[in-house]
């Protein structure tokens, strides 16, 4: 087991945003959390990134209790964000923005393999290397977004909503290279708001409502579950 | 009001503007890295300025250079100033580190908003400048004469003196040296990472306790580089020294755009050039309400300063 | 209720508020006012010492009938001036004050003192409009500002024999009216003239201009804090001219500010006189009780206390009587031969006023300076 | 009621907005949907003085809202709810409505300083503004002979009148009971909630809901829905921003579809989901239909 | 190292929360009692010069006098708090309003200043109050649209004009300043109380060496001006100033003009700071730019953050103790300011919320400690 998540709590102020989540992720799979807006699936992003301190329970990842180490430590241990709104740097430049994704690595050849790599993945991002990050478009900032967090050879690498503002052909486009990610062998734990695309590439996925997890399954299982289809489709 | 003095002037006085503004730019530096990073006004920074100074007196006497000691050769002098820049920066380094742990990391630790963060600083200030003042008994100390003035070339009718070249250039020099480091090394990268979006910094694995030592030791390094600047042109000091250079300072950073080096450097200078300018015209007590009258017309139609916020980013 | 507490505090104020006559002679108080702490404290400390020393040695010979010296520590500070004044007013047993030592906290004490009959002689404040604020009780042991500024002039025109002066001020009320004073009696002398700004330290336009302008000397209208460093930036920018200033600058903190190099030469002027100039055994007295050189003031403090405890010794024991003792005092001091005018101010002719130079990194008197 | 034509909003080089066009009409409840970025906040940004429309005009009963302070804006008619709830978090519950309610008063700060500007009070109104009991209620015994001389300060008469409406408005939303709580104190639905009092605080024509139903589950979204009716059924037009489709299903009369700043479709919701363009948009392609 | 502070910082916060106990008893005490007890400490108040309480007069310096200054400097903290607790405009640069109304005051009324005409004291007061309040907007009219820190800096500047212009203008009279600066004379002092007088030896109630008649007037006008704010603080006035400082945004989104709320609040800070200033310099009697610096006024802005920013008790508690424990402490006058820095560091550390806090502020702070971020 990869990440484990034990009766996790959390709050903002004095609202109780998770109500004692427990999930596992498991090594080479790729994970989904489902769920309305408000529903606690970027909080839950946030407490295994480390950027909020959990209330209660524990996280621990890679046989090892992170519950309460900094986030800058859990990137050296292999957990890599790209976070929700994509956070791109927007004074620097794509290739700069690549290289704080490397920025606790120190191998320089390593580096420039990876950026080799992220460059094939993303030809897109190549052309705009040294355009500066905050005049780029929607979809252009998302695979800077995934290319940057992949860039610190994360053994787990989350994903918070990488479809939100894409087009759909661009969509199709970002699946499929997650799901390449994931089979040159990185586990990545996803947050989506695109049910369908999310469900029909995980392997299995958690429903969340209300800062609680109310299913989990595979993918193909949650996909054809009615009440999903309720919940997010709108039709019975 | 003397319009004609400016006009005849011009050239002089910009020189001695741009030196007194090379100072103020030193000096902005630490206001913009630090408040690029924390959006925090390190009301301190005045007194890490004031600590560099008499560094400077310390380090020449214990080298046998006390006050009215005959100047060496110019190597000699040049050797003095290095060493005086060496500690003085790193004494001025420490200090802001010392006051960065002791006055801003407890706070930060509990999340305390911006204003108990000025307080606390405007505390560190007064501990400092009171500190010295007891020690000193609040008498000015002098230093060596180390730098004859001598004209090394006339511009546009200004003569130009080796001091107002040496401060001009050592002041650029020290400024090209940190632009490159924040712009270029990794470090400077995570310090950028860290002022453009802290928790996302904190994703790509940047420790945001390290990233603030090292703006508050580069920051104080700055100013004590500004401190040797300033006592070889002055030649005295007191314990209240950095109030007005620090306001000075800080209403440059401001001018500039306040997390911007760029804007830091050119505020400085711009600051300088002006109020060197306004005094021409309206008489030097008059020099501290030009500076600020600038400021405050500038942000009427520049709200962010003149080149814009933020560290590193070169957007106007 | 606020009636009843009010009668009960002016009843507490009636003890030592009211008239004085029953006072016996044997328990006078009176007060050194000035500055002990703060960044001004060294002139403070030497003028407490002064009056100290004066009122050691009356006790010393009066030992049944003793004067206690009261200190008031104003830090220099006006706003903190009035509450002290006040305070030395409601102590009925204080019937005169040393002091207040600077003008700007005399400003503000000497209207209390003043009309609760304190008497009041300074040693140190020498702001010309102090004896026009028509505070009756008010004294003054030295010249003022106005007697120093052409005694200064003349020393430059008929000792140094100087033909060119460039003036500077900074526009303080100090360093302007000694500059303006200094402009009056050169008169034709003068070639050119310029304003500092308070804790001004780049002086690289003036000292341009001045050595542009063939001045053989400069006079400084102001304080220690700008003189030293312009003098400094002066003579390292290769300027010559001769250096004259006022008392504001005659400290030895000039000396280590400007360097000795810079500042050697330079003359200062004072309308106090050098201690070891002063009459009688004063400065080795001094020395003895204080462990230290007497310094500026100092003498001026020991006569101030001396001329009120004479007034003291001679039984007048209420502030009325001294002030009548003190108006129509006539005596030696130790620096001059005091008589005071109906304003308060020094006779004309008992104005000292010295010239000191900088000479090997002290400053050591000269002379006193001419009066025509 | 509120006309948006044409709109298009850019930040630097992306655009926000792309000509949009729609209108709300008088009474209904609008309902605006579409993916996530699609544009909609900035739409609600735009309608409210927050952003300003690059091009294009929205105008509000006639007249035009491009211009105008954001609090005049308010003023007109228009109340708005956020998507990451923005209270006063250190007011209590009550307070936080009446800011709402005080976009409606004339007090001015000399009238609050001096209270001495007396307003006549009708004998009917009196039993309605003295809710408070005891000085205040001789108070008014004294006065109901002689209300037209003494009056009460418009200050005084406002506060109460505020007071009166301010908890009327936490009853409707279900939250009186805690009142004197402060903001950040409410749990989460009960922070939701007091926006919309305090929104409706302001006498609103319009009312704009961005994501009311974030985070809730089911049955909160249930009595959401009915909240909502209710508020309709008091005069209010309801623009609504939600994610969830049943909750747009059942309460809009029609709802207009957003995606990439463009507005894609529009209609009754019966229309709308059998769009083949929104279930593309909003449900996302099925991954096999690539 | 780390476990001592922890614990003091507990125990402090033990008494914190017993300092909020207390005030929850005393609103809920009865409004009869409150006001009984609330009349019986304002007469304590006024009679304090008179009850000679050790330990708490100062020995060196009058006490009357020393209370005078605690007066006017709550004064000068109301104001403040008007624009940095309630509003949460930070003002570094108060004193230049201070030094407008005493100004004003000298200027019009002294017979040693360069103006011609002359007005008494009682119609020099309003005027100086009228002339600080506009020249609160006019610095406020185009700044006030600028950002927090912004603000902080322009308003500095605004300080060190005032006072730069004081010491070289002419109407000023330079750094020689304005003696004879006008006092409430008899005759300003309304007739029923002819009694007065004369329970005090004789001596003129506002005279240089009697300054309990300053006392009394500076007391009285404390109290009226911190009822006035308190009336405005529980108005929408108060209510719009408090969403503001929350977030500015959502309050013009919910038809707060913020503006114009934020003008007032600087127009309202900058009327007490120019009285307070008027009523210090009219018993001070001179006048110069000395004590107009800077370094005064950062200190206040200090004590209002210290005593308590937003609650009227706190920041006149936090201004009582910057003007009276330096007096009552002269010993250390070398070294009062060197402790006053230690203690704000102290002060931020221990009791960010300051001495006496008001409630909301708190709750706030605790919230925000709980969420820091992992260490």
């Amino acid at each position: 087991m990869l990440l484990e998540l034990k009766d996790v709590s959390l709050a903002y102020g004095r609202i109780v945003a998770l109500h004692g989540i427990s999930l596992t992720v498991d090594e080479g799979e790729i994970v989904a959390l489902i769920g309305a807006n408000g529903a606690g699936k970027s909080t839950t992003m946030r407490a295994v990134s480390g950027l909020r301190p959990v209330l209660k329970g524990s996280i621990s990842f890679d046989g090892q209790d992170i519950t309460k180490m900094r986030a800058d430590l859990r990137v050296i241990r292999g957990v890599s964000q790209s976070p929700e709104g994509r956070g791109i740097f927007p004074g620097m430049s794509v290739r700069e923005n690549l290289e704080m994704g490397a920025y606790t690595r120190r191998n320089r050849p390593e580096i420039d393999k990876d950026l080799e790599r992220v460059f094939g993945l993303f030809p897109r991002l190549k052309e705009r290397e040294k355009q500066s990050g905050g005049t780029m478009s929607g979809g252009e900032q998302q695979m800077l977004a995934v290319g940057r967090a992949l860039m610190s050879r994360p053994k787990l690498l989350l994903l918070d909503e990488p479809s939100m503002g894409l087009a759909p052909m661009l969509i199709q486009q970002i699946f499929d290279i997650i799901v390449e990610i994931n089979q040159q062998g990185t586990t990545v734990l996803l947050v989506e708001q695109n049910a369908q695309q999310a469900l029909s590439r995980a392997h299995r996925a958690y429903v969340l409502e209300t800062g609680r997890i109310v299913k989990e399954g595979t993918g193909a299982e949650l996909l054809h579950d009615p009440a999903v289809k309720d919940a997010y489709l709108g039709v019975a | 009001m003397n319009f004609q003095f400016v006009l005849d002037n011009l050239a002089a006085l910009t020189v001695t503007g741009l030196t007194q503004g090379s100072i103020y730019a030193l000096v902005a530096l630490g206001y913009t890295l630090v408040y690029g990073v924390l959006r925090l006004i390190n009301f301190a920074h005045s007194e890490v300025f004031m600590i560099g100074t008499f560094t400077t007196t310390i380090i020449w006497a214990a080298l046998g250079f006390g006050v009215g000691a005959a100047a060496p050769s110019t190597l000699g002098v040049l050797g003095l100033i290095l060493a005086a820049v060496l500690a003085a920066g790193a004494a001025s380094g420490a200090t802001a580190l010392v006051v960065e742990r002791v006055a801003y990391r407890p706070l930060r630790k509990r999340n305390a908003p911006p204003l108990i963060f000025l307080i606390s600083a405007i505390g560190a200030s007064v501990a400092l400048m009171e500190a010295a003042g007891a020690i000193t008994n609040r008498q000015p100390r002098g230093m060596p004469s180390l730098v004859f003035p001598k004209v090394q070339f006339s511009i546009f009718g200004a003569d130009v003196t080796n001091l107002q070249l040496g401060i001009i250039f050592s002041a650029l020099l020290m400024w090209v040296g940190l632009d490159t480091f924040i712009n270029r090394s990794r470090l400077g990268r995570g310090v950028r990472a860290v002022a453009q979006n802290p928790e996302v910094a904190a994703l790509m694995g940047v420790n945001k306790d390290r990233v603030i030592m090292l703006i508050f030791i580069l920051g104080g390094a700055m100013a004590g580089a500004a401190s040797v600047l300033y006592d070889v042109k002055v030649g005295l000091t007191t314990y209240s020294v950095g109030f007005l250079i620090g306001i000075k300072a800080f209403t440059a950073a401001v001018l500039g755009g306040i997390g911007n080096l760029r804007g830091a450097l050119l505020g400085g200078l711009l600051l300088g050039v002006v109020e060197n300018y306004g005094a021409g015209v309206f008489g030097n007590q008059w020099m501290d309400v030009v500076a600020f009258l600038v400021l405050v017309v500038v942000l009427l139609f520049r709200p962010n300063g003149l080149l814009g916020e933020s560290l590193g980013r070169a957007r106007a | 209720m606020v009636g009843l507490l009010v009668g009960a505090a002016a009843c507490a104020k009636d003890d030592d508020g009211g008239d004085t006559t029953s006072a016996s002679s044997c328990d006078s108080k009176i007060a050194f006012f000035g500055a002990l702490t703060g960044g001004n404290a060294q002139l403070g400390i030497n003028i407490r010492d002064g009056a100290k020393l004066a009122v050691d040695e009356y006790n010393k010979a009066n030992a049944n009938c003793k004067v206690t010296l009261v200190e008031k520590d104003s830090a220099g500070d006006p706003a903190q001036a009035s509450g002290l004044a006040t305070s030395v007013v409601q102590d009925a047993k204080i019937l005169g004050t040393v002091g207040p030592a600077f003008s700007g906290e005399s400003k503000v004490a000497n209207p209390i003192l003043s009309k609760e009959g304190v008497v009041i002689i300074t040693p140190s404040a020498t702001n010309p409009a102090l004896s026009k604020q028509g505070d009756k009780t008010f004294h003054r042991a030295l010249g003022n500002d106005a007697s120093q500024g052409p005694g200064a002039a003349l020393y430059m025109k008929n000792v140094m024999k100087v033909q060119k002066t460039y003036v500077i001020d900074d526009a303080s009320e100090y360093g302007k009216g000694l500059a303006d004073q200094v402009k009056t009696t050169l008169a034709a002398g003068v070639i050119g003239s310029g304003v500092v700004k308070e804790q001004q330290t780049d002086f690289g336009t003036l000292v341009q201009e001045i050595n542009k302008s063939g001045a053989d000397s400069i006079f400084w209208g102001g304080y220690l804090r700008e003189a030293a460093p312009f003098l400094k930036q002066f003579r390292e920018a290769g300027g010559k001219a001769k250096f004259v200033a006022g008392d504001g600058v005659k400290d030895p903190k000039f000396v280590e500010g400007a360097g000795a190099t810079a500042a050697e030469g330079a003359i200062l002027t004072c309308p106090c006189v050098p201690p070891e100039k002063a009459g009688g055994t004063f400065a080795a007295d001094y020395k003895t009780a204080t462990g230290h050189e007497a310094s500026t003031y100092s003498a001026e403090a020991f006569d101030a206390a001396n001329i009120l405890l004479q007034g003291i010794k001679a039984g007048n024991t209420t502030r009325e009587k001294l002030e009548t003792f003190v108006d129509g005092y006539t005596g030696e001091g130790v620096t001059t031969k005091f008589k005071f005018q109906a304003d308060g101010d020094i006779d004309p002719s008992a104005v000292a006023v010295w010239a000191y130079t900088v000479k090997g990194g002290q400053i050591v008197a000269l002379e006193r300076t001419p009066t025509s | 009621m509120l006309e948006v034509d044409n709109v298009t909003i850019r930040f630097g080089g992306v655009v926000a907005l792309d000509g949009v066009d729609f209108v709300v009409r008088e009474g209904e409840i609008l309902g605006l949907i579409g993916p996530n970025g699609a544009g909609k906040t900035t739409c609600f940004n735009a309608i409210t003085g927050v952003a300003k429309p690059t091009k294009g005009a929205i105008r509000f009963n006639g007249e035009s809202v491009a211009g105008r302070k954001r609090y005049k804006i308010t003023r007109l008619g228009i109340a708005r709810t956020f998507q990451n709830i923005r209270l006063f978090p250190e007011m209590t519950a009550l307070e936080n409505v009446l800011v709402g309610a005080d976009a409606r008063h004339k007090t001015s700060v000399v009238g609050a300083l001096l209270r001495v500007y007396r307003v006549p009070v009708k004998r009917h109104e009196l039993a309605e503004v003295t809710a408070t009991g005891g000085l205040a209620r001789l108070a008014q015994q004294a006065r109901r002979t002689g209300q037209r001389f003494f009056g009460l300060s418009r200050h005084t008469l406002e506060e109460r009148a505020a007071r009166a409406k301010a908890t009327e408005l936490l009853r409707l939303v279900g939250i009186d009971v805690r009142a004197g709580e402060l903001a950040r104190n409410l749990s989460y639905g009960e922070q939701r909630r007091l926006e919309i009092a305090r929104a409706l605080a302001t006498e609103p024509g319009l009312l704009c809901l961005d994501e009311p139903a974030a985070g809730f589950n089911p049955a909160e979204k249930e009595e959401l829905l009915a909240l909502i009716r209710k508020i309709r059924d008091t005069g209010v037009t309801v623009l609504l921003i939600e994610h969830d489709m049943r909750l747009v299903m059942g309460v809009t009369d029609r709802i207009v579809v957003m995606e990439f700043g463009k507005k894609i479709a529009e209609g009754t919701p019966a229309e709308v989901r059998e769009n083949p363009k929104v279930i593309a948009a909003y449900l996302g392609v099925p991954a096999d239909a690539a | 190292m780390n476990a001592l502070l922890e614990s003091a910082r507990r125990a402090d916060e033990r008494r914190a929360k017993a300092a909020i106990g207390i005030r929850d008893r005393w609103s809920s005490l009865p409004r009869p009692w409150r006001i009984a007890v609330l009349i019986a400490f304002i007469a304590l108040l006024y009679s304090l010069p008179g009850l000679d309480i050790p330990l708490i007069t100062t020995p060196d310096t009058d006490f009357t006098s020393v209370l005078f200054l605690c007066a006017v400097y709550v004064l000068v903290a109301v104001g403040l708090n008007v624009v940095i607790g309630l509003a949460g405009l930070l003002d570094l640069g108060y004193i230049g309003f201070y030094a407008v109304g005493a100004y004003t005051v000298a200027i019009l009324g002294s017979p040693n200043s360069p103006v011609v005409v002359k007005y008494p004291w009682i119609v020099c007061v309003p005027i100086a109050i009228a002339v600080a309040m506009l020249s609160g907007v006019i610095l406020g009219w185009p700044t006030l649209r600028l950002r927090g820190d912004y603000l902080a800096i322009v308003t500095l500047g605004f300080g060190e004009i005032i006072r730069v212009f004081a010491l070289n203008s002419d109407i000023t009279n330079g750094n020689r300043g304005i003696n004879a600066v006008p006092t409430p004379s008899e005759a300003d002092w309304p007739s029923w109380m002819t009694w007065f007088p004369t329970i005090h030896e004789g001596r003129p109630v506002f005279s240089v060496s009697s300054v309990i008649g300053f006392y009394w007037l500076a007391l009285t006008v404390v109290i009226i001006c911190m009822l006035g704010v308190r009336r405005l603080e529980r108005s929408r006035v108060g209510r719009s100033w408090l969403a503001i400082r929350e977030d500015e945004e959502a309050a013009e989104l919910m038809g707060v003009p913020t503006f114009k709320y934020k003008l007032w609040a600087f127009a309202i800070g900058a009327a007490l700071g120019g009285l307070s200033g008027a009523l210090f310099f009219s018993k001070q009697t001179f006048i110069n730019a000395q004590g107009f610096d800077l370094f005064t006024s950062i200190l206040w802005v200090a004590a209002v953050v210290i005593g308590g920013a937003g609650n009227q008790l706190g920041v006149a508690v936090g201004a009582i103790l910057l003007a009276y424990l330096p007096e009552r402490f002269r010993e250390f006058t070398d070294y009062r300011l060197l402790i006053f820095g230690v203690a704000l560091i102290v002060m931020t550390i221990f009791r960010p919320q300051g001495l006496l806090p008001s409630r909301r502020r708190t709750v706030e702070l605790e919230d925000r400690a709980k969420e820091a971020p992992v260490a």
